[in-house]
């Protein structure tokens, strides 16, 4: 398998704030990664500093052996990076054909292809970027990021805030992306369960910084991690320091 | 605790008075102070074209208040400029160079008036939107002026300017002359007294709270202060500085027409500003000072085409040189002297 | 009456002209440009010299106005405007009236301070009788220019790719950098275009406006109220501005001569008051 | 004991979505609270509605048994409430002494006093310099506060909020962006904030959560979840459900 992503000690944050600590990573091509923590823990922003749109602080990033550390965000789209944010960030003056035809570069994923995998955005070819549904802009937001024609696709959680029929219905379309397509992607998710079937390999940020890498079946069944990494829980060993 | 509680007399000594430090009047000031009223002896000759730079600088000074202290920005203060020019002009006018009704000083304070009220009501509207949205009122209100004094023909001559405007003498005993001694020395002390106030002003608390919601508006209303208020008290302050500028032109020159009002008073005093340094109280002064006499030996070397080189060195302040001369002169000082504790805002 | 208002249409829509290119970069990058009227002027002169001195036809003009304009606007932009985009808006302000003031300097040096008269071609001069009011050929061809210019613009921003990803650009930069669009180089080109256009307008109303040197100065404020009442996010507010500007204008200048400016300056600052973000602005957008 | 801040059936809504779902909760004086859910749980929107940057679509809000529901976020600050910004609201060219001695003119009313010169009421230094001190910034208070490194700028942003001699004080996250070395110093300054003071903590960091709470209440698309001691809601099967994301459970 050859290396797709590699994040080499990358220090990263937002003006003054360091959000990021030393991050070093890789992920294989045809592989998927489940970014995992508490919120404020600096999922985002990682993402976000592959996308290009943080503030570096130190270390370096490289695309398919190229190193892209220096790229504008642009540019790194233009290498392979497909990137579905958090907040969906639909354009709402275009219409979901032109929200698709705007970013389309060429490759195995068109308009069709797009539409296929998701019929209800093709109902709705000639709305409005900002008359959708809360499901139905997060389908255009991964749509759209397909039509990048990515070798890496980033989805910034992708489930949040949606109904539970839909969030099944994405989980299903993620699935065949991933599992069936072959896509190498990179999901953050607050909810473990739901997307360590996904994917292979799974990362617990806390703090910036990596607290466990492994296997994503071997983290599913781990109960303790899950519960001293993601869920309300002391982190063992360390005793409230309100004594004195 | 108990060692901190002990220790914090101590510090709270030298750290009342490094605050106290800034309110102290340096060298240079004093300097600045005696080299300018002995310009009436250094240059006889030149007192008019004097006065009309002290007249610049008190409204680049006015602007200073409220750009360089408050962060609010205008592109409307020769609006009330033109106001306080009228309200002068009038004044004399209908007093018939006698007073009470000529008197310079009550002109003045009418002058003030007139324009405080003005920017008063006004700071309402210019306090909305934002920076784009403050220029844009702004300029519109000094051109509904301008406007205004060009139509109410009646009270103000139109375009032919205000004629028959005789100020009584200064105090009942100084009549102004046709060497302009009488009207340097009148703009002077008007402008001394002004400038001190101004400088109280920013050393105040009340000035510290402007600088502060000039610079984080949220947290300044989250410490509890009351940052409209505050915007509207110092709008209006300056609008009334800017009103006494345009009546003591006014009366010196002893005329008032549209151009006092037109959008390049507006413009020309806020690139003075700029020139000088915001946010000094002295770049105004300065900046007027270099920028007429700039005007003067530009306009000798390129006849009527002086506006280029204006543009010119604007454009290079902008692009490279933050704060002016006076942000030069400290910026040049802090790398050769540089300052033990670092001093923040001025 | 119906040639007031047709005036009024004619140099509604010359104006809209002159102004869209400064109403779409102010949305996109957030940057005042209050020089802009100074591209229509460098378009204005160009025609008068064309034309005066060497003779070149004046529809020839309007095109070579267009280009040398939007290369000079390029070249502007990449070499000036790019250093001010990150500054505050008193800093861009500033810079714009250093550049309004060296052109002001610069076209007086060259051409003097009187006003440019230009020689319309026999076939522009003249009326003609239009649904019973009378008009002239001249301002019936300003308005056809203008309307197939605004046709082509409006063509262009809702039918192409280019004009999908300007306006993803200018819906969220951020965003529309992370899907792979180069923001950077499209407001490039639009800025040119908006350039272009402005220098076609000021060609185009050589036999309109009156040109001289502080041209610029003087279409600021107008292009400021017609930002200021038709927004900046789409072009057919700024367009529905600059027809009512115009026809405003004209009959106010008509019918109620003394009062001049003062009319659509009132207008400028309650539209301001009542909807900071402009009179067509679409209602809340988020 | 007494209660400082309380909600009644606070709902706040934007177009269709509830943010905050009858919310009733209550503070009681000298309280260390954290507040917690997973992200969209509508933590900043009920917090903006205590400290009035937004205003609730129903319900009330009482501060030391006033109803402060409709007050301005200037009337609220002046009576007793004060928070802390996650990203940090400072003025970058002030000292931190000018900065701490501008609030506490503030407080007092003196903010508007243009004819006495800033620093001539020596009660207003020594205590800025006393709390400066207490809070570990005595060595800085001189600087520029732009030129601080990031923990202490965090520092500034507490003793702000100190500063008001608030009954109630809000910390949104207050070792967000702290570089791990300045850390502790942050901790410190927190566990030893006068027990006089309420104190909501809102954070994702457990370590910190654990290590200041005496009781949380847990939020959940925008309604109180459950509330508890830490070693309840540690334990609370429900809790890591909502947190492991297993939220069809919820819904039975």
């Amino acid at each position: 398998m050859s290396e797709l992503l590699a994040l080499d000690d990358v220090s990263a944050g937002y003006g003054e704030a360091l959000v990021l600590n030393h991050v070093s990573l890789s992920l294989d091509e045809g592989k998927s990664l489940a970014l995992l923590g508490r919120n404020g823990t600096g999922k985002t922003t990682l993402l976000n500093t592959i996308v290009g749109l943080t503030r570096r602080r130190g270390g370096t990033l490289r695309l398919l052996g190229r190193d892209i550390t220096n790229l504008r965000p642009d540019q790194r789209a233009e290498a392979g990076v497909g990137w579905v944010p958090q907040e969906r960030n639909i354009f709402k003056s275009l219409t979901v054909d032109e929200n698709l035809t705007a970013v389309l570069r060429p490759g195995p994923w068109n308009v069709d292809r797009i539409y296929a995998m998701f019929p209800r955005l093709a109902e709705r070819k000639k709305n409005m970027g900002n008359q959708l549904s809360g499901g139905e802009q997060q389908m255009l937001a991964i749509g759209r990021a397909l039509a990048l024609n990515p070798r890496l696709l980033l989805l910034d959680e992708p489930l949040e805030g949606l109904a539970p029929i839909i969030v099944d219905e994405l989980l299903a379309a993620l699935g065949k992306l991933i599992r069936d397509e072959g896509m190498s992607a990179i999901l953050v998710e607050q909810s473990a369960r739901k997307i360590l079937p996904l994917t292979d390999r799974a990362i617990i940020l806390e703090r910036g910084a990596i607290a466990y890498a492994g296997d994503s079946s071997a983290l599913a069944g781990d109960q303790t991690t899950l519960h001293n990494l993601l869920g309300v829980a002391e982190r063992p060993g360390q005793k409230p320091a309100r004594a004195h | 605790m108990s060692a901190v509680d002990v220790k914090a007399p101590a510090n709270g000594a030298t750290a009342r008075l490094s605050l106290l430090a800034g309110a102290r009047w340096r060298w240079y000031e004093i300097a600045f102070w005696i080299v300018v009223p002995s310009l009436y002896f250094l240059a006889p000759t030149k007192l008019t074209l004097l006065s009309e730079i002290l007249i610049l600088g008190l409204l680049a000074l006015s602007i200073d208040l409220v750009l360089g202290f408050a962060g609010i920005v205008t592109l409307g203060q020769g609006g009330f400029f033109g106001l306080g020019a009228y309200a002068a002009a009038l004044m004399a006018k209908w007093g018939a160079g006698t007073a009470p009704l000529s008197d310079p000083l009550l002109g003045l304070a009418v002058a003030a008036g007139v324009a405080g009220i003005a920017g008063f009501l006004t700071s309402f509207l210019v306090l909305r939107g934002s920076d784009l949205t403050r220029l844009m009122v702004t300029l519109g209100l000094a051109l509904i002026v301008d406007e205004t004094a060009n139509k109410m023909k009646w009270l103000t001559g139109g375009s032919d300017g205000l004629q028959g405007v005789l100020p009584a003498p200064v105090l009942g005993v100084w009549d102004f002359d046709l060497y302009g001694r009488v009207a340097f020395c009148y703009a002077l002390a008007v402008l001394f007294v002004l400038f001190l106030v101004a400088r109280q002003i920013t050393k105040s608390p009340f000035g510290l709270s402007l600088q502060a919601i000039k610079g984080n508006p949220l947290r300044a209303r989250t410490i509890g202060m009351p940052v409209n208020a505050r915007l509207v008290a110092i709008y209006t302050i300056g609008a009334m500085f800017a009103g006494v500028a345009g009546g003591l032109l006014a009366q010196t020159t002893q005329f008032a027409s549209p151009d006092m009002v037109a959008f390049h008073r507006s413009a020309d005093a806020l690139l003075i500003l700029i020139f000088g340094g915001a946010g000094y109280l002295y770049g105004g002064l300065i900046g007027a000072g270099v920028f007429r006499v700039m005007q003067d030996i530009l306009s000798n070397i390129t006849p009527q085409y002086w506006q280029f080189w204006l543009g010119l060195v604007l454009l290079m302040l902008v692009l490279f040189v933050r704060g002016g001369i006076l942000g030069l002169l400290r910026a040049t000082r802090d790398r050769f002297f540089p300052p033990s504790s670092d001093k923040a805002a001025p | 009456m119906l040639t007031i208002l047709f005036d009024g249409v004619a140099y509604g829509m010359l104006l809209f002209v002159l102004a869209v290119g400064l109403c779409v970069t102010l949305g996109l990058m957030n940057f005042i440009n209050l020089a802009h009227g100074a591209f229509a002027m460098a378009g204005g002169y160009l025609t008068v010299v064309l034309l005066n001195k060497f003779g070149v036809s004046f529809y020839l003009c309007l095109p070579a106005a267009f280009v040398f304009c939007a290369i000079l606007g390029a070249v502007l932009e990449r070499t000036l405007y790019v250093r001010l985009y990150d500054k505050s808006h008193l800093d861009q302000v500033l810079f714009s009236i250093a550049i309004i003031f060296m052109s002001i300097a610069t076209v007086d040096y060259f051409m003097g301070a009187s006003q440019q008269i230009v020689n319309l071609p026999p076939s522009l001069q003249g009326r003609l009788e239009f649904l019973g009011a009378s008009v002239g050929v001249y301002r019936l061809f300003v308005i056809i220019i203008c309307g197939l210019m605004t046709i082509a613009l409006q063509y262009a921003l809702a039918r192409t790719r280019f004009g999908s990803r300007l306006r993803a650009a200018v819906d969220d930069g951020r965003v529309a950098r992370g899907m792979g669009i180069d923001v950077t180089k499209i407001f490039a080109i639009t800025f040119a275009v908006g350039s272009g256009l402005a220098g076609l307008g000021g060609a185009l109303g050589t036999g309109i406006l009156s040109l001289y040197p502080t041209f610029p100065l003087k279409y600021m404020i107008l292009f400021l109220i017609v930002i200021s009442v038709g927004g900046t996010t789409t072009i057919t507010g700024p367009f529905f501005a600059s027809i009512l500007l115009g026809v405003a204008d004209v009959t106010g200048k008509y019918f109620l001569p003394s009062f001049g400016g003062f009319f659509i300056y009132t207008i400028m600052v309650a539209v301001l008051i009542l909807r900071p973000q402009g009179l067509f602005v679409r209602g809340a957008s988020r | 004991m007494t209660v400082v801040l309380e909600t009644r059936n606070l709902c706040k809504s934007f177009g269709g979505i509830t943010a905050t779902d009858n919310v009733t909760f209550k503070l009681e004086a000298g309280a260390r609270h954290a507040l917690i859910g997973p992200n969209g749980a509508g933590k900043t929107t009920f917090v903006n509605q205590l400290s009035g940057v937004l205003s609730p679509t129903s319900g009330t809000i009482i501060l030391n048994g006033q109803d402060i529901t409709n007050w301005s976020v200037r009337r609220r600050a002046t009576s007793g409430l004060a928070r802390t910004f996650q990203i940090n609201q400072l003025f970058a060219d002030f000292t931190p002494l000018q900065t701490i001695l501008l609030a506490i003119t503030e407080r007092e009313n003196a903010g508007s006093q243009w004819w006495r010169t800033s620093g001539a009421r020596s009660d207003f230094v020594d205590e800025s310099v006393t709390l400066l001190t207490s809070l570990g910034l005595a060595d800085v208070m001189q600087q520029r506060v732009g030129s601080l490194a990031y923990g202490r700028q965090r520092l500034l942003e507490i003793a702000i909020a100190v500063a008001a001699k608030p009954s109630v004080l809000l910390l949104d996250e207050p070792a967000a962006g702290v570089p791990e070395s300045d850390r502790d110093q942050i901790l410190d300054v927190v566990d030893s904030l006068s027990a006089d003071v309420a104190l909501v903590l809102i954070e994702h960091d457990m370590d910190l959560v654990f290590r200041f709470a005496k009781s949380i209440s847990v939020l959940v698309n925008g309604a109180l979840f459950v509330e508890g001691t830490p070693a309840e809601i540690a334990n609370d099967p429900r809790v890591r459900q909502v947190y492991l994301g297993e939220e069809e459970l919820l819904h039975v």
